[in-house]
């Protein structure tokens, strides 16, 4: 199985990569742009074979390393392959 | 001065809300007394932060008196953002040491960046260019996988900062007991060379003059947990919002070179850095320095999120921000240096002289406090303090019970491997120490040196500190710190010129962490008196406490240095064979509270090491002497791990080649592992040429039977560490030996072991 | 246009937001070497009458999306084109060279270093082309021992653009032991074929990991660094002096 | 309207943080995990009213600074917010 993990910053917590990527598109003229924020996103490759104990899984693993949970935020996926 | 109050409506302010503000009831009187009236809740919000230990200092103030703060070399002591020393040349060095230690605990990456991003502030606003950065750092034992965590997570955001914004990190010092493991330390020292008369003050002089915000827009970080507790607070803001500052160390270089062009052009009054309480401490203390107040108009402060109140605005602690104050008419080519830099910058406010910090929100007044009411009028405890009851137990230490050392071979690879002791390439490896090109004695000797380019001179930069001592004897811990970095920086070839320091201690509601409080600043004042040198700058850290463990007294001492001519430079590695190794400083049976006693006996008591004063500056005075005359190849001080430690660490610190030495000892009446072990100060390990020794020893005997040297032995190319000890009676002697590459693989990989990193590179 | 042999030349260092190894450059430039050091804010648009250009180490803006990635588009970008084209010398130090390769100057990409962290330390580099304008004054093969500072040094190019670049010479230093061997220990970064530095297929853009001009005066006990610059300014010499 | 950007290092390039993010997984019991790659996520808000010129846009933006193609893929999605 596949995990696509998705990890953000939190609301309200600065992002001054996201600044610096924003003004810079500006700078390129792509004038329209108003906010960007910068995330990481991880493929887990895994052998699961229940979709249930894969989850747990992966929650757990965001929450004890993928994610430093005071700071960011994390979303996932899970995909049979 | 009568304003229109009816715009400042008051609260019901309940004892819980004053209680949320971390304020006592005999504090909320006095804001009272201050203000006539009640405050509204901007205004308690504004005293709280302004009155909390961290910024008022309240008890720790008087008792700071202590420290000598003069001197002709003086151009700025306590009271600004950064000290300053005249070098010579029309400069002046700017340093300050400050900790981050709670915000590492939570955060360790984004928590120590920050505090290095904070220290860089306080010497750029007045108008230094930062050239070195050092860190001193405590984190408990590396068998958990939490201290591991902390420790990796620490030094990866200094690593960040420092290196992005290109201020080279030269030196510093790390500490390993489980007292620090919930609550780490992190301190950070900064230097930075300003002419002298250039230097820049946080200033508000001038009515009518224009107040200028620069920088990182506002957000929400880090107000106080007070916004947070408040009901009618939280139904603008969404979730419990984590109490976390992210740095920006690309902003920051803009900022500070924007700032060097400010003074270039000069078009500045005064300027501040917004740390701790960010607008309102800056502002208030700017004011208060100038006997002037402050307008401000927050709905001009630029902002990264919508809604916020000026509660917020003025209690952000967003990093990455300054105040200005500037002449009339001056403020266009403020702005326009901002913009050529890419930085947010209003004008928010302007100088006036009723002596109130008075904040608008557009036209109506959000709160009017008499700012010097809020700086220096703070309240100031003197708080009541005890020897604790455990004092003694902790210094009995009865010697005849505590058997010697039976296999000194195996206790000195013991040793090299605590990682208080072993290398820590590890650390410094991550750190760029060499961007500036300056920097001319690396990590890895007794001080970091920087070159002054122009001037043919340099600086000797240490900090150090050993809380064991302090625990065991807050007094003789204190002056110890300062003997200790004082022999660092003389052993780089340096005259002591100033210190900086950082208190970090417990709780000083407890008597005994009060007691220990005041005895380590005596220990302290009295040494920087003994050595005449005088404390600029520091900052205190208290609260350092989790469950009720108060963490070990730890003052730490940051030391700046001035070599006279680049070629007094010295580092700490035997430089060639045949040279001869002195003791400069005399041994005495000093075990307790020594790193052997903790790591081979698992016991942290006893009588730390005496230090007598005069002993200690005679040896400075020695060994820089000979140094200037230009006879020695090595000076490497004895600290933690005794004389054996150091002579082995003079064998294999050599960068490129590590060298040999055959060594003898004479035990005379010294327990054996006083004699390897114990850490008598006023202890420098130096190497002559064989040519030079006659003229060497006349010197030494010239200045007097208050400097004992003895010769230890000769430096070899062999691998071998060889070290003969001679007993009380001629049959009774003793032989070790070492293989150097085994020393020197068990002091260079042991940190790395405990972190579980693979080593193949 | 004829410069006689001791005018000094002119070097133009590029400041780009977060640049934060200019200064030094400059320094060795005026200070060592004796020339005339400009420091160029990267809003210019021109680089006239400059004799070589200098990309400096740092972080230009923070190298927050990606080292160099930004400030490929900054103005003076055009002008360094322009005078590359015309053969005029471009050196890239650290993130000046990574920004050569994100603005298509050289060819290939960097990754972050193996062991993920950044690296302060020395280096032992062989050169590998001696014959190019940045590397005359070595001896090739010579072994130079230089600090390297980077967290993204690990150079990356696909084999096709490596084949190229082992055929025509263009790999100009390869990280070495002390004894002058390519290993796998020796390599610090990762980087393929233990490449420290390239030059682009004229030969005038050289983009170098390590820093030479932290190591250009006696007082670091190392100069190895110098015969870069040296090597740099004595090409330029000598072409002038060609054309009076 | 919000654009969600992954950019991911091409197929057969070494990815270091992924392998030892899947290091660290496998050490803290994770066995099950095979493989990790890394990437970036940005979320882009912009002003544009069609569909269509905000793709257009999103994919200059990618090609020209957000993604370096000697070594990174990216794929992107328009959510109209
Ligand atoms: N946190 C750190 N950051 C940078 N360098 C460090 C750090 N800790 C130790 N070092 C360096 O390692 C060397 C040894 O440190 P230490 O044992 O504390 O020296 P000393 O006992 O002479 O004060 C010094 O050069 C010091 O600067
Ligand atoms: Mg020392």
């Amino acid at each position: 199985m596949k995990a696509k993990i998705y990890i953000t910053l939190k609301n309200g917590i600065h992002d001054p990569q996201g600044r610096a990527v924003q003004q810079s598109l500006n700078m390129l003229g792509f004038d329209a742009v108003q906010d960007v924020r910068m995330g990481k996103f991880l493929e887990v490759d895994f052998q699961d074979t229940e979709k249930e104990s894969a989850e747990s899984s992966i929650k757990n693993m965001c929450q004890k390393l993928l994610a430093n949970t005071v700071i960011e935020d994390f979303r996932y996926e899970i995909v049979e392959t | 001065m009568t304003q229109d109050t009816a715009a400042l409506p008051p609260l019901n302010i309940s004892p819980e809300l004053i209680q949320q503000h971390g304020l006592s009831e005999e504090e909320y009187q006095q804001i009272l007394k201050h203000l006539g009236r009640e405050p509204n809740l901007t205004e308690l919000g504004v005293f709280s932060v302004m009155w909390s230990e961290h910024c008022s200092y309240k008890s720790s103030r008087v008792h700071l008196k202590r420290f000598p703060t003069e001197g002709p070399q003086v151009v700025q002591g306590p009271g600004e953002n950064a000290g300053a020393v005249d070098i010579g040349d029309g400069l002046a060095a700017v340093f300050k040491m400050e900790s981050h230690n709670h915000p590492s605990f939570i955060e360790p990456f984004q928590g120590a960046a920050t505090g290095v991003g904070g220290i860089l502030r306080d010497i750029f606003t007045m108008g230094a260019r930062p050239i070195a950065l050092l860190n001193s750092l405590r984190f408990g034992e590396l068998d958990s996988s939490q201290n591991q965590h902390l420790l990796k997570g620490v030094v990866s955001g200094i690593s960040w900062y420092g290196n992005c914004i290109g201020v080279p990190t030269i030196g510093g010092e790390i500490t390993f007991n489980d007292i620090y493991s919930k609550n780490p330390l992190v301190n950070v020292f900064c230097l930075g060379i300003v002419k002298k008369d250039c230097l820049l003050r946080g200033l508000a002089k001038g009515e009518g003059n224009q107040v200028l915000y620069i920088g990182a827009k506002t957000g929400r970080d880090g107000i106080h947990g007070a916004t947070m507790a408040s009901g009618s607070f939280d139904d603008a803001s969404e979730k419990k919002r984590p109490n976390v500052q992210v740095g920006d160390p690309f902003l920051e270089k803009l900022l500070l070179e924007a700032c060097l062009e400010f003074l270039e052009q000069d078009l500045l009054v005064g300027i501040q850095d917004m740390g701790a309480a960010g607008l309102t401490s800056s502002s208030c203390e700017m004011a208060s320095r100038s006997g002037t107040g402050i307008e401000l108009d927050v709905a001009k402060v630029p902002r990264r999120e919508p809604n916020m109140t000026p509660y917020e605005i003025l209690l952000s602690e967003s990093q990455e921000r300054m105040l200005l104050v500037a002449q009339p008419g001056k403020e266009e080519a403020v702005l326009g240096v901002c913009r050529k830099w890419g930085i947010d910058a209003a004008v928010v406010g302007k100088v006036t002289d009723d002596g109130l910090l008075r904040i608008r929100e557009g036209d109506q007044i959000v709160a009017e406090i008499p700012a010097n009411a809020i700086a220096e009028g703070a309240p100031r405890y003197e708080r009541p303090s005890a020897p604790p009851q455990y004092q003694e137990l902790l210094q009995a230490l009865n010697l005849d019970m505590l058997p010697d050392v039976k296999d000194a071979t195996d206790a000195l690879l013991q040793l090299l491997g605590s990682p208080t002791i072993s290398s820590k390439r590890w650390v410094y490896r991550q750190y760029d120490y060499m961007v500036g090109t300056n920097t001319v004695v690396c990590p890895g000797s007794d001080a970091g040196v920087v070159r002054l380019k122009g001037t043919g001179k340099a600086l000797a930069i240490t900090t150090d500190g050993n809380s064991r001592y302090c625990l065991l004897h807050p007094y003789m811990g204190g002056g110890l710190a300062v003997a200790e970095a004082a022999r660092n920086v003389v052993c780089s070839g340096a005259k002591p010129v100033g210190v900086t320091d950082c208190l970090n201690f417990g709780n000083p509601e407890r008597p005994d962490i009060m007691w220990q409080f005041i005895m380590a600043i005596e220990g302290i004042a009295d040494a920087c008196r003994a050595f005449d040198v005088p404390v600029v700058s520091g900052n205190v850290s208290l609260y350092n406490e989790t469950n009720g463990l108060s963490i070990y007294p730890t003052p730490i001492i940051g030391m700046v240095g001035l070599i006279e001519r680049e070629d007094h430079i010295t580092t700490q590695w035997f430089k060639q064979s045949g040279d001869i190794i002195l003791l400069i400083g005399e041994t005495r049976e000093d075990i307790g509270g020594t790193e052997y006693l903790k790591v081979l006996h698992s016991r942290e008591q006893g009588m730390p090491p005496w230090l007598d004063v005069e002993r200690e500056q005679a040896v400075h005075h020695c060994v820089l002497t000979l140094i200037q005359k230009g006879w020695v190849e090595s000076a490497h001080d004895c600290s933690e791990g005794g004389l054996l430690v150091t002579l082995a660490e003079c064998c294999l610190t050599h960068p490129s080649t590590p060298l040999g030495a055959k060594i003898t000892l004479s035990q005379e009446r010294l327990r054996f592992d006083a004699l390897l072990f114990g850490e008598s100060p006023s202890r420098i390990v130096i190497t002559i040429k064989e040519d030079n020794f006659t003229q060497v020893k006349q010197c030494i005997q010239d200045m007097g039977s208050k400097v004992p040297m003895s010769v230890l032995g000769q430096v070899t190319d062999t691998n071998q560490l060889t070290v003969t000890v001679q007993g009380e009676h001629s049959q009774n002697v003793r032989h070790m030996s070492w293989p150097v590459t085994e020393l020197a693989d068990r002091w260079h990989n042991s940190l790395e072991q405990q972190l579980g990193i693979d080593q193949s590179s | 246009m004829g410069k006689k042999r001791h005018d000094p030349l002119n070097i133009g260092i590029i400041v780009f937001p977060g640049s934060n190894c200019d200064r030094d450059c400059a320094h060795v430039v005026s200070e060592v070497m004796g020339h005339a050091a400009h420091l160029i804010w990267h809003q210019e648009r021109t680089v006239q009458g400059m004799d070589a250009i200098i990309l400096p180490g740092g972080f230009s803006y923070g190298d927050y999306l990606r080292t160099g990635s930004i400030a490929r588009f900054s103005p003076i970008m055009e002008a360094i084109l322009e005078f590359s084209n015309q053969g005029g010398l471009v050196l890239g130090i650290c993130n000046g060279f990574q920004i050569l390769l994100e603005a298509g100057f050289l060819p290939g990409a960097m990754l972050r270093n193996t062991d993920l962290s950044f690296i302060c330390e020395d280096t032992y580099v062989r050169v590998e082309n001696a014959a190019t304008p940045f590397t005359h004054t070595c001896k090739p093969g010579q072994i130079l021992k230089l600090p390297i500072a980077h967290a993204e040094g690990n150079y990356y190019a696909d084999p096709v653009t490596l084949s190229a670049l082992q055929a025509t010479a263009q790999i100009v230093f390869r990280y070495c032991d002390k004894d002058g061997h390519a290993t796998t220990t020796s390599n610090p970064n990762g980087s393929i074929d233990n490449i420290a530095g390239i030059r682009n297929a004229q030969g005038n853009v050289l983009g170098i990991m390590p820093h030479p001009e932290r190591c250009a005066e006696e007082i670091f006990r190392n100069q190895n660094g110098h015969l870069i610059f040296e090597s740099m300014l004595i090409s330029l010499l000598g072409k002038t002096s060609l054309a009076v």
